[in-house]
């Protein structure tokens, strides 16, 4: 339990780091620790394989790409103005609202009795790649489609800076 | 007793197979092909795929036929190819099914439309849009081949629809004659009214089962709950029986939707005999034979289902006296003879309507076929009176259709000796003697008719004028063959159903017998084998008759017609008009309807409709013009509209649960 | 014990030890205040000076987007391997049609050149 | 370790607000990607711990397709800022309405 | 009890890993030395040489980190001073990590105690491990952006991508080898090793898959940013590369992550192609050598074996990757690139492929 406290505070830190810090560079080492620690919390959710791969996909790869990004264009670091936009506050509010509505859900909805007892080898790589190849086969090989069309329109996307 | 015979028939054995599909489905690729070929002009392919498609339809048929041999009596194939329709209780798979009135229709559909098709072969061959024939062709067995395959009323309908199109687009195969155009025209138009009522009678009968709990259309579940139907609600039975009655008017040329089959004439003759004689027209038959469970339940129905194939029988028989037109003459015999099987089915001898659609199919096709043989020998001229004497130059075809109308005209011991007896036997048997007398005279006449038309075209000193004399031809061997063939069947197909008693009996009936409901359904009296007799010479009796006086007038004394014709001279001016059918049809309902539709186009349509829409599209326009200044362009702002969207989503929700 | 109980040991140790490796030279080295020495190194030339402008090749960006899309690909055939033998050959199949597809992209990607480097 | 999966769905809420909220104040458009990449791991963060709750993968299997879907979304969106960038030399938010009416 | 089992484990990698990573600090000088006929490090000495004999190799492991510890720690001008220390430490510490999912032994028995010689036993030790090496990219980068210098930002932009670029083909190779043994878990793998083919070879990875032995050393040696890959750091072209504004004890963390992550690779080969801390014929109870010869050995020094057989099989693959070093000139950078993506990518993919089809076509494929 303490444990759980102890990352979910770390994590709500970080995550308002990403938000917070007005360096990019700052904001996705933000990033970074925050899905390191959602990582973690998918550890005690047991998912260990979908903890792992959060690890590689995430922190290994898309927060990379944003670094590349970021080095890429440089940004310079965000002016913050003295008075925040009305679109701003707008956002501030919504984003309050939201977290109360979702967060009163979670607790006042039929409260859960305790956690379940898991059946052995819940959460592991075999169980979830059998899943994920019988019933996931189609989103599966959708996934792939994906994948190709994001390579084909980045690519497109990029080279069109090259040659401009 | 009856239920009896509807479980038999809902438990019999019953084979799962994946071939059936192939029946419709290779004339289909027939047909694709022929497209191809018809739009890129490859001629010599279509040689090959049209009659070859079917060809190998018919041996897929054969197979499946003697599978089905193999099965206990009652048995049938079932091909599941995949569910078409499924909403709530009502599941519609496309099925395919054989069982013993399948069979035969299978084989004749897919024999007979073979032959034709080589037939076609000669027929065709110096037309230009052989390849178009040909797709259409093929698209019509394919089709023909899926009306009978079906084991449900929608699916029925599937084919029931493109037999529709394909007889509209071979009526009006030669487009660039108005005629031609028009005629295909009429048959569309007046199915359609058919079609109509076929569809309206099968919502009532889904809506009807649905309240028994049972919402289905396949034709087993209806004949199985067909007794509880009429137990619930006897009314509903006779509205569905005679509105798809109506339908199978249409289809079947029956008053009083027949006026389209004779102008259907103009279409090629193969088209004439293969359509318009042969398949397409007895599928109104066919239908009625498969849901006789339903329409026994229904002695109205019946009723007038008998009462209007035979007034058909003798009204169109009537009109065929006075024909000139080969193809006319043949096109009212054909409705005649339909009207022959409706009879038959009408009086509850289903299995006597089947036997009678097959023989006929036989020797229908044969006159058909010979006909046009004729007609390629005359150049295109059909009229009898310009012919004669055709014996010497054209033997085959001269043998070939003598069997043809000694077919028809119920001469023992061919084909129609023994459907036709069997019809009007039925009709005996039920008490409709009445309708036997008519019957009994349309058969007079149809001996009379036929052989009127033989005598004028192949016997005595010829008419024919020079020019056509001189390149008087036999016809090619792809032509004279299927002539000889049908000739045979025509002689044969009866002997598989003699009179009770007789050598080996009904073998036809009791083919037949568990698919279809039994005569005793609705109280047979039964007949002995005395009257039965007495029966059989009074129609062959008065079949001679016919045949001797069409002698007498056109051969022996010639003029003699003629000096009748003046003689009763309203009478012939009557039939000479086919009753002014047409005309009378235009007048009430054309005409009104057009103007109807014309109003509707220039009033509703154009102002109305055309105004309401136009309208909205300005409404919008200008509305948009306020709106869109929302599109700011800015990611955000989007963005704060869906999070607010989800904020109010969820509070709703939550306010909700 | 959970072994990602002793993970975590693990982790904080090597997070304490690099830690101090890291400041070590911060805690014992001296520290005295140069201008020349706080001037960032450019082989001795004077130096053009900060990095703010400095653009490169999006070249590397692409390989960074191939990257991740590929490294996805791989993160799947993780789960696929080791379930592999119940799979059987369906499990093949699927991989296999997962791959021709991704085969595609790198095919593209090769064609227009984004693999080229010079 | 049997935290009951409320905490989780309540922490899930808050990173999902946060990111919401970068979303929306940000005007970096990088940055407001990373933050959707907030919400969507707050999303991830969901479905393994109800997949947990009601003992089933099928929650865990999405989270797989969420990531890919996430790549996809970063490679082809920085793409276009890269594209953008290269013409109007900016990544703000606010300057950047091609789609205006 | 347990934690402090765990504990001493997990001190016990890292000390493998910290003094191994030392001592290829001297062999390094040394083994070039030899190569380039060369005497090598043999000055330092404790005492100013008042001793009688020359403990060249102790001085050298001491007097390199006491050496660059007591450097200045120099910050460029205008630099972000966290970043410029979170650089070397992102470097270092997941590779520490990486160390505790390895096993380095079998188990150990104690009276009534076994303990399992692996810091943590994780099931998906190997995705812990390629997680872990990715994450190493981050020094690299955030080395090159926070010193604010042209080469070192240079050398990070070329380093992070040669490193994803090569992580590819090192997934693929490693998804090979799951393949053949079916499991993520290091230590089951390495327990997989154990039996023998044919009764007489022992059932090494390497002999199922020989192709992705080599692409994943070649990637490895990639991953680590030696030469012939040693693109980011190239002395002649960037100066150091990334870190060349660091010095101190900050500059020696990034020089260690190069050897840890040598170290990484040779223990992989090991554990996955090379047995890990199998000793062939070699079994819990003794040997059991072909022909059924049988050797009692008491427990301990079965484990004591195994240890050992393990920490020599790591050092022949270091040595190798050292040979590497020396042997091979510098790529260049599309020379790099091409041999990534248009080499092991498809080699790697068409290698998991064949091994598949192999796996269901012949069962014995695989190592059960």
């Amino acid at each position: 339990m303490i444990a759980f406290y102890f990352i979910a505070i770390l994590t709500l830190a970080s995550a308002l780091m990403v938000v917070l810090h007005r360096n990019p560079i700052y904001s996705a080492l933000g990033l970074v620790n925050t899905l390191f620690l959602i990582a973690v919390s998918f550890v005690m959710l047991d998912a260990e394989l979908i903890a792992m791969l959060q690890v590689i996909v995430y922190a290994g790869a898309i927060v990379i790409l944003f670094l590349f990004v970021i080095m890429l264009l440089n940004v310079e670091t965000e002016v913050r103005t003295a008075r925040v936009s009305r679109l701003g506050t707008a956002g501030l509010v919504l984003a309050l609202l939201l977290a109360l509505e979702l967060g009163v859900f979670a607790l006042v909805r039929e409260p859960s009795s305790g956690t379940p007892e898991l059946p052995a080898g819940f959460g592991s790589t075999e169980l979830l790649a059998e899943t994920l190849f019988s019933d996931g086969m189609l989103s599966f090989e959708l996934t792939s489609l994906l994948l190709l069309v994001a390579v084909v329109g980045a690519v497109v996307m990029a080279r069109r800076k090259v040659e401009s | 007793m009856q239920p009896e015979h509807a479980h038999t028939a809902a438990e019999a054995v019953v084979a799962a197979t994946s071939l059936l599909r192939w029946i419709p489905l290779l004339p289909l690729i027939g047909f694709g092909v022929g497209v191809f070929a018809a739009s890129t002009n490859r001629r010599s392919l279509v040689h090959v795929t049209g009659p070859g498609s079917v060809l190998l339809a018919f041996v897929v048929s054969v197979i499946a036929v003697s599978q089905l041999w193999a099965l206990p009596a009652g048995g049938a194939l079932v091909d599941n190819v995949y569910t078409w329709i499924s909403v709530g209780m009502l599941k519609i798979d496309l099925t395919f099914r054989v069982d013993a009135l399948t069979s035969v229709m299978l084989l004749i559909i897919t024999g007979i439309g073979f032959l034709i098709h080589l037939y076609a072969l000669g027929y065709m061959h110096d037309d230009a849009d052989e390849a178009r024939f040909f797709s259409y062709l093929n698209l019509f067995v394919a089709s023909m081949l899926v009306l009978v395959l079906a084991d449900s009323l929608p699916v029925v309908f599937i084919g029931w629809e493109g037999v529709g199109v394909c007889s509209y687009l071979l009526i009006g195969f030669w487009y660039q004659d108005m005629a031609n155009a028009d005629a295909g025209r009429k048959a569309m138009l007046t199915n359609r009214v058919g079609d109509a009522a076929f569809l309206i009678g099968m919502f009532m009968l889904v809506w009807a089962l649905h309240d028994l709990g049972a919402a289905s259309l396949r034709f087993e579940d209806v004949n199985r709950m067909a007794p509880q139907l009429g137990a619930a609600a006897p009314h509903v039975v006779t509205a569905v029986c005679l509105l798809l009655l109506i339908g199978a008017t249409g289809k079947s040329a029956q008053i009083p939707l027949y006026v389209w089959l004779p102008d259907a004439m103009a279409g090629p003759t193969p088209v004439s005999a293969l359509i318009h004689a042969a398949t397409m027209v007895t599928a109104g038959v066919y239908m009625i034979a498969r849901l006789s469970p339903l329409y026994v339940l229904s002695p109205a129905a019946l009723d007038v289902v008998a009462t209007i194939g035979a007034v058909t029988a003798l009204f169109a028989a009537t009109m065929a006296l006075v024909q000139n037109d080969l193809k006319k003459i043949l096109a009212y015999s054909t409705i005649s003879q339909i009207g022959y099987m409706v009879l038959g089915v009408g009086v509850g001898s289903f299995s006597g309507g089947v036997f009678h659609l097959m023989t006929h199919a036989c020797f229908k096709a044969l006159l058909f076929l010979g006909a046009g043989s004729v007609m390629h020998a005359m150049s295109g001229e059909l009229d009898v009176h310009k012919m004669g004497g055709l014996k010497k130059q054209l033997p085959t075809t001269r043998w070939t259709f003598l069997v043809g109308c000694l077919a028809i005209a119920g001469v023992p011991p061919l084909a129609a000796f023994f459907s036709k007896d069997m019809i009007l036997e039925a009709a005996f048997a039920s008490g409709h003697v009445v309708l036997w007398l008519i019957g009994l005279a349309a058969a007079g006449m149809t001996a009379f008719y036929m052989f009127r038309a033989y005598f004028l075209a192949f016997e005595g000193e010829s008419r024919v004028d020079h020019h056509a004399a001189h390149h008087l031809h036999e016809s090619p061997s792809t032509m004279t063959i299927p002539l000889m063939v049908l000739a045979v069947l025509s002689i044969v197909a009866g002997w598989v159903g003699l009179p009770h008693g007789v050598l080996w009996g009904d073998r036809f009936g009791h083919y037949l017998a568990p698919v279809l409901a039994p005569h005793d359904a609705l109280g047979h009296h039964e007949i002995g084998g005395g009257t039965v007799l007495l029966l059989t010479l009074v129609t062959t009796g008065v079949a001679a008759l016919g045949i001797f006086v069409a002698y007498s007038f056109y051969l022996k004394s010639p003029g003699t017609a003629d000096r009748l014709a003046e003689r009763f001279r309203g009478v012939y001016v009557v039939l000479w008009n086919k009753y002014w059918v047409d005309e009378i049809y235009d007048r009430l309902i054309i005409t009104p309807y057009v103007i109807f539709s014309k109003f509707f186009w220039k009033v509703v349509d154009a102002m109305l409709i055309d105004g309401v829409v136009n309208g909205a599209g300005v409404i919008v326009g200008k509305t948009s013009d306020v709106w869109r200044r929302l599109e700011s362009g800015n990611v955000q702002h989007y963005a704060a509209a869906m999070m607010l969207g989800a904020v109010v989503t969820c509070g709703v929700y939550w306010w909700l649960s | 014990m959970n072994p990602y109980i002793a993970l975590l040991i693990s982790f904080a140790l090597c997070a304490i030890v690099a830690g101090i490796m890291c400041g070590a030279s911060w805690l014992l080295g001296p520290k005295v205040e140069n201008k020349a020495k706080s001037e960032i190194f450019e082989t001795g030339n004077p130096p053009i000076g900060s990095i703010r402008g400095i653009r490169f090749p999006v070249k590397f960006y692409l390989t960074a987007i191939l990257f991740v899309v590929f490294d996805i690909e791989v993160v799947f055939m993780y789960p696929w391997a080791v379930v592999f033998r119940r799979l059987g050959w369906i499990g093949l199949a699927e991989m296999a049609v997962f791959i021709a597809v991704l085969g595609v992209g790198l095919a593209y990607v090769w064609r227009v050149g984004a693999l080229e480097w010079d | 370790m049997n935290v009951p999966v409320e905490n989780y769905l309540v922490l899930a809420a808050l990173i999902f607000a946060i990111g919401c909220a970068g979303v929306l104040t940000r005007r970096n458009v990088i940055v407001i990607l990373m933050s959707v990449e907030l919400m969507l791991n707050a999303v991830n963060l969901t479905f393994v711990a109800l997949s947990r709750q009601l003992v089933s993968m099928t929650g865990q299997m999405i989270v797989f397709f969420v990531m890919t879907v996430a790549a996809a979304e970063v490679a082809v969106g920085l793409a276009i800022f890269l594209a953008i960038y290269s013409q109007r030399r900016t990544v703000n938010a606010d300057e950047i309405s091609l789609l205006r009416w | 009890m347990d934690f402090l089992i765990s504990f001493v484990l997990a001190l016990v990698a890292l000390l493998i890993l910290l003094q191994l990573t030392v001592l290829l600090l001297w062999v390094e000088r040394k083994g070039s030395a030899l190569i380039q006929d060369r005497v090598g490090a043999n000055r330092a000495n404790l005492f100013g040489g008042l001793l009688p004999f020359n403990l060249g190799i102790v001085n050298t492991l001491m007097a390199d980190p006491l050496k660059l510890f007591h450097k200045e720690d120099i910050i460029p001008k205008d630099a972000d001073a966290f970043l410029h220390w979170l650089a070397p430490f992102i470097a270092v510490l997941p590779l520490f990590v990486t160390f505790a999912v390895v096993p380095f032994g079998d188990v150990l028995v104690l009276g009534e105690r076994v303990i399992n010689l692996q810091a943590a036993d994780v099931n998906v030790g190997l995705l812990f491990v390629l997680g872990m090496v990715s994450l190493g990219v981050y020094g690299v980068v955030i080395g090159g952006w926070a010193s604010n210098s042209r080469y070192a930002f240079l050398g990070g932009v070329r380093g992070s991508a040669q490193m994803v670029s090569y992580e590819i083909g090192m997934g693929l190779a490693l998804v090979a080898v799951v393949l053949t043994y079916g499991s993520l878990d290091l230590q089951e793998i390495a327990r997989a090793q154990g039996q023998l083919m044919w009764g007489v070879i022992p059932a090494w990875g390497v002999f199922y898959q020989p192709l992705a032995l080599v692409l994943f050393f070649i990637a490895g040696i990639a991953e680590s940013k030696r030469p012939p890959f040693d693109l980011p750091e190239a002395e002649s072209e960037l100066v150091a590369g990334f870190y060349t504004e660091y010095s101190g004890s900050k500059q020696s963390m990034f020089m260690m992550s190069d050897f840890i992550e040598v170290a990484i690779v040779a223990a992989l080969v090991t554990t996955l192609f090379f047995g890990g801390w199998q000793v062939p014929y070699l079994y819990r109870d003794g040997f059991h050598l072909p022909g059924g010869f049988f050797f009692g050995v008491p427990s301990l020094v079965v484990t004591i074996l195994q240890v050992g057989a393990f920490l020599t099989k790591l050092f022949i693959f270091c040595w190798l990757q050292i040979l590497v070093r020396w042997t091979y000139p510098r790529m260049r950078y599309d020379q790099l690139m091409n041999l990534g993506w248009k080499r092991l990518l498809p080699i790697g993919l068409a290698n998991v492929v064949v091994t598949a089809v192999l796996v269901l076509a012949l069962e014995g494929f695989t190592v059960p």
